[in-house]
């Protein structure tokens, strides 16, 4: 494998470091599962544009640092077991 | 011409005569330098060319993978690709082609690819023409590729092995085109000698790829993200790539002329890397050439010392980056020149190469006249006769007697 | 030495071609030639023609021809169309494919020596068709001496010719060379022309 | 929403087939709320895993940060931007030298569907033409989302775009889209499928022969992608308007191969009206009933097409 490491590294532009960026602070609206209505159909999951969605051990929860708040998982549940809320409500 | 049947004997153990046009000889040299990916898209007066290419594959000759793309902008798009995943590539173009090609030109030196890129000079659209002249290669000058242009089928064929050392070289990683003039060298039939497949793989070595910029699953990476704007650390990163890259530009120079003291020891030509100076020690007065004119050239000068002026000629091998040192030690020997363009700067009416002259006189001691000439636009000839006027108007230029536009040699052809 | 031929011929006929196997038959003999074609679109029928210079040492100036030593024309009409002596040097020397009898052609006057061969005639018996390249390069072989029968098959066994084309115009070669008529001119055999 | 329910096993079939695979792009991305090409290329890149190359032209995809820029980058394979004009033809070149090196690499183009669909056609043509073994991705959100909603060869009658707006006189663009997936039908490629990111399941089941037939030749697949911000519709419903392209027959999905010939993936028999679709969106809202019936009668003809393409390739 050819070895970079004798070349210049101003040659070109080139990306090795991962972004960091978390568009948590996006959301003016955050889901709210209600647990007793979820029944695990992971259909929350499969339209999640950001893949935030996590399996709990009883439901499946959104990862609050990554969702932009968008709405499709409320939109979408089957159990209507989403409800967006205003992010700064209690 | 007459094609020569490639066989075994393309790959000889001893060097070889052969004679041929310009195009079949770089379609040899690249057989020699063994690229990996060829694209290839037919165009005059590049087409034969692309045929010799394209039957060498179809022989096993070259054992290159070849891609017979749509247009030129795919061709040097998928070269750009090849080579992010490690090819040595090869292509040729010409005028249309070449304009065509733009956007995927322009970036290439960006991303440092070590691709040779044969151009085959056209005089541009319009005048709709077909015929040779200098207008296209002229036109992408400021682009960042280097740029070497060639006075004969021989130097045609060492100059493109010899292109891919200087673009793989580590001071270097650009693309270079090689330019030979079209009708004259393209189609311009004459006995060379091929160099021995097997020194041409001592001289050369393995291929070299740029692996700091380079498309491979086991070592992932964003190749050309976005760099610049005003947020933190853009500017200054924008700015340390764009003097990397005019930092290789010029060390093309030294490099080149390595790459050919090397040649000439391996395989006895000796050819100028950057200017040629020819007859020009004891000149009163020098002719500046550049292409395939070189030769009618140089047999003016004889001719003329014959008659007993003190003519010499500079021949410009080198042209981007512009070897501006050798040009004014050469042009320091001489009381005036005169600089025969096949293309015109349509900013500075003049041609570009006088352009560049001009630019490295002011920095010389000596500001010596220059007579601007332009000829062989659109295959027009450029024979003794004309250099003879050459000649004659420099002598006057030199007795202050200086043209302020240029004299265009075939204005009454 | 140094000699300066044109060609000319129709587009279709092999005029380039014949350009190169000539460079590559006087290179055989370790010559220096450079063949340059006409710059046009070489459309079957329309008139072609190439440039030949030849030399003892290598050749520098890659330009076209303007005053030919040598003229060759391979096409025996092409004379209605171009006027294919146009710029001839003094002295020169012409290689024509005619039916014609040397009276019957307007030679320019100052051409010393001619070529003649009946090149359609033996370009169809032996290949069907008025491919007459091959039999003026024998013919030219025979007028000007400048090249051997030997050096041109060489060329030609070089070139991309295989198998039966090659026997072909190898005996093509041959045929121009033995059938070709070669003359002095002298002023008066202009007289009557 | 109901609509999901007929896809309730399929849902939890992919979750337990996809959830446990790396993401390949990084959790920030900063595409729009609700946006269909991010939900897209994180299912697509999920499925194709680390030994890929992906070439992502101009457009929302490196937009949202998956190339990067000054140094950081938001995808986890090699990635790259070619120019919006010549991605196929560079994702050519780098297979053949991986081929060449005899290594099994996937090369993948996330364009949109300006680098397909307009000034990229040509290097997709070629490519496809010359049968790159590559796999390419359209997402097609009928314009240029990414630059503020310019109107694109796909772009779609009536719609209002910021180059084909809405005026006295002016009433949206003038002409209907350019349907690509049929072009590149006649291309012959080794596989060609339509999709929509509101039936998954079809969408991966496409995936795994795409990615299976780019192993011997060119694989397109046409990704029809509602945009909520230069479409005008609430991000929330971005499903839910794929869902209503498909049920109205807008969107028709299918696919085929040069053996197999044309087949729909799912019926289009009973359709709703299309006027269901187009009042969700706000870039038709300024229609005419004449207008309306345009489109529909535009449905309803290419859905006989692709019919008359099913029924020859059953026949053979």
């Amino acid at each position: 494998m050819p070895d970079p490491s004798n070349l210049p590294k101003d040659l070109a532009p080139i990306a090795t470091r991962l972004s960091t960026m978390l568009p948590g602070d996006w959301r003016a609206l955050r889901p709210l599962v209600d647990r007793a209505k979820c029944v695990k159909c992971a259909v929350c999951w499969l339209f999640c544009p950001v893949q935030c969605i996590a399996e709990k051990p009883r439901w499946f929860a959104a990862d609050m640092s990554v969702c932009k708040g968008c709405g499709v998982c409320a939109q979408e549940c089957p159990q209507n077991a989403i409800a967006m809320v205003e992010e700064d409500a209690a | 011409m007459n094609q020569l049947t490639p066989n075994s004997s393309l790959m000889p153990n001893s060097s070889q005569m052969i004679v041929c046009d310009g195009n079949e000889a770089a379609a040899r040299a690249v057989v020699l330098a063994r690229p990996d990916v060829v694209s290839v898209f037919p165009i005059t007066p590049q087409s034969s060319l692309v045929e010799s290419l394209s039957q060498f594959v179809a022989d096993g000759v070259l054992g290159a993978e070849l891609i017979n793309a749509e247009g030129e902008h795919s061709v040097l798009s998928a070269l750009q690709g090849a080579c992010l995943a490690g090819a040595r590539t090869y292509t040729a173009t010409s005028g249309p082609g070449l304009a065509f090609m733009f956007e995927p030109y322009v970036r290439t030196p960006g991303l440092r690819l070590p691709m040779v890129v044969s151009l085959v000079t056209r005089d541009m659209l319009s005048p709709q023409c077909v015929w040779g002249g200098q207008q296209d290669a002229m036109s992408v000058r400021e682009c960042g590729w280097i740029q070497i242009y060639c006075e004969d089928v021989q130097e045609v064929l060492d100059t493109v092995v010899m292109a891919f050392k200087l673009a793989e070289h580590k001071d270097v990683l650009l693309p270079v085109n090689v330019c030979h003039d079209g009708n004259y060298l393209s189609y311009g039939v004459s006995r060379v000698e091929m160099p021995a497949a097997g020194l041409v793989d001592e001289f050369l070595g393995e291929a070299a790829v740029n692996w700091h910029i380079a498309l491979d699953p086991a070592r992932p990476m964003a190749v050309d993200p976005l760099t610049g704007g005003t947020g933190p650390g853009g500017a200054a990163s924008f700015v340390g790539y764009r003097k990397s890259q005019v930092r290789a530009m010029a060390n093309a120079l030294r490099v080149f002329s390595d790459i050919h003291a090397e040649w000439g020891e391996r395989f006895g030509r000796h050819w100028a890397p950057l200017v040629e100076e020819y007859r020009l020690d004891d000149a009163d007065i020098a002719i500046v050439t550049i292409g395939s004119m070189t030769g009618a050239g140089k047999d003016a000068v004889d001719a003329a010392r014959d008659r007993g002026e003190k003519v010499g000629l500079i021949k410009v091998k080198m042209y981007r980056p512009f070897p501006r040192e050798a040009m004014v030690a050469a042009l320091s020997k001489v009381k005036a020149a005169a600089i025969v363009d096949r293309s015109v700067s349509f900013a500075w009416e003049c041609g570009p190469l006088h352009q560049d002259v001009m630019t490295a006189l002011f920095a010389s001691p000596a500001r010596i006249p220059l007579v601007g000439c332009i000829g062989g636009l659109a295959g027009a000839d450029i024979t003794g006769e004309h250099f003879a006027r050459v000649i004659a108007a420099t002598f006057q230029a030199a007795g202050g007697d200086i043209p302020s536009s240029p004299v265009w040699l075939n204005e009454h052809d | 030495m140094s000699n300066e031929i044109r060609l000319h011929g129709r587009g279709g006929q092999g005029t380039v071609l014949a350009a190169g196997i000539l460079a590559q038959a006087l290179a055989e003999e370790g010559k220096w030639a450079i063949a340059i074609p006409t710059f046009g679109f070489e459309r079957r029928g329309a008139p072609v023609s190439a440039f030949l210079r030849v030399d003892d040492r290598p050749i520098r100036s890659l330009t076209n021809i303007y005053h030919p030593d040598v003229i060759v024309c391979i096409d025996q009409t092409l004379g209605r169309a171009v006027n294919i002596f146009a710029g001839m040097a003094p002295g020169a020397t012409l290689v024509l494919a005619s039916r014609k009898s040397p009276a019957e052609l307007d030679l320019p006057p100052t051409a010393r020596r001619l070529g003649l061969v009946d090149a359609v005639s033996i370009a169809m018996e032996l290949f069907k068709r008025p491919i007459t390249n091959s039999v003026m390069l024998g013919a030219l072989a025979r007028t000007t001496g400048m090249v051997s029968l030997e050096s041109l098959a060489r060329a030609m066994e070089g070139s991309h010719f295989r198998d039966a084309g090659l026997a072909q115009n190898l005996e093509a070669i041959r045929r121009g060379y033995d059938e070709t008529e070669v003359l002095d001119l002298k002023e008066s055999c202009h007289a009557y022309a | 929403g109901k609509g999901a329910l007929e896809h309730l096993s399929a849902a939890a079939r992919l979750h337990q087939a996809h959830a446990a695979r790396e993401d390949m792009f990084v959790p920030g991305l900063s595409a729009c709320q609700g946006c269909n090409s991010e939900l897209l290329i994180r299912h697509t890149m999920r499925r194709i895993g680390r030994d890929s190359i992906v070439a992502a032209p101009p457009g929302c995809i490196p937009g949202m940060g998956t190339v990067g820029y000054n140094g950081q980058t938001g995808t986890k394979v090699p990635i790259f931007h070619p120019l919006l004009t010549n991605t196929a033809a560079m994702l050519g070149g780098i297979k053949r030298q991986y081929e060449r090196k005899g290594r099994d690499v996937t090369v993948v183009a996330l364009a949109g569907d300006g680098g397909a669909v307009d000034v990229g056609f040509q290097s997709l043509s070629g490519a496809a033409e010359r049968g790159e073994r590559v796999l390419f991705i359209c997402v097609d959100n009928e314009g240029y989302m990414n630059t503020g909603m310019q109107a694109s060869g796909s772009t779609t009658f009536g719609s209002w775009t910021s180059t084909t707006p809405v005026g006295e006189v002016g009433r949206g663009k003038s002409t209907d889209g350019k349907y690509l997936p049929q072009l590149m039908m006649g291309h012959g490629c080794a596989y060609v499928a339509t999709a929509s990111t509101a039936f998954l399941d079809d969408y991966h089941a496409k995936l795994d022969k795409a990615l299976e037939a780019s192993r011997a030749g060119f694989a397109y697949l046409h990704v029809h992608a509602p945009c909520p911000t230069g479409w005008r519709f609430p991000a929330a419903m971005t499903t839910e308007v794929c869902r209503r392209q498909v049920e109205s027959n807008f969107v028709t999905l299918w696919e085929f191969t040069p053996a197999g010939g044309l087949r729909f993936t799912r019926g289009v028999e009973h359709p709703r009206p299309v006027t269901d679709y187009v009042r969700m969106i706000g870039k038709y809202k300024h229609l005419s009933p004449a207008d309306l019936e345009r489109i529909q009668a535009s449905v309803d003809r290419r859905v006989e097409t692709l019919q008359g393409f099913q029924r020859r390739s059953a026949a053979e």
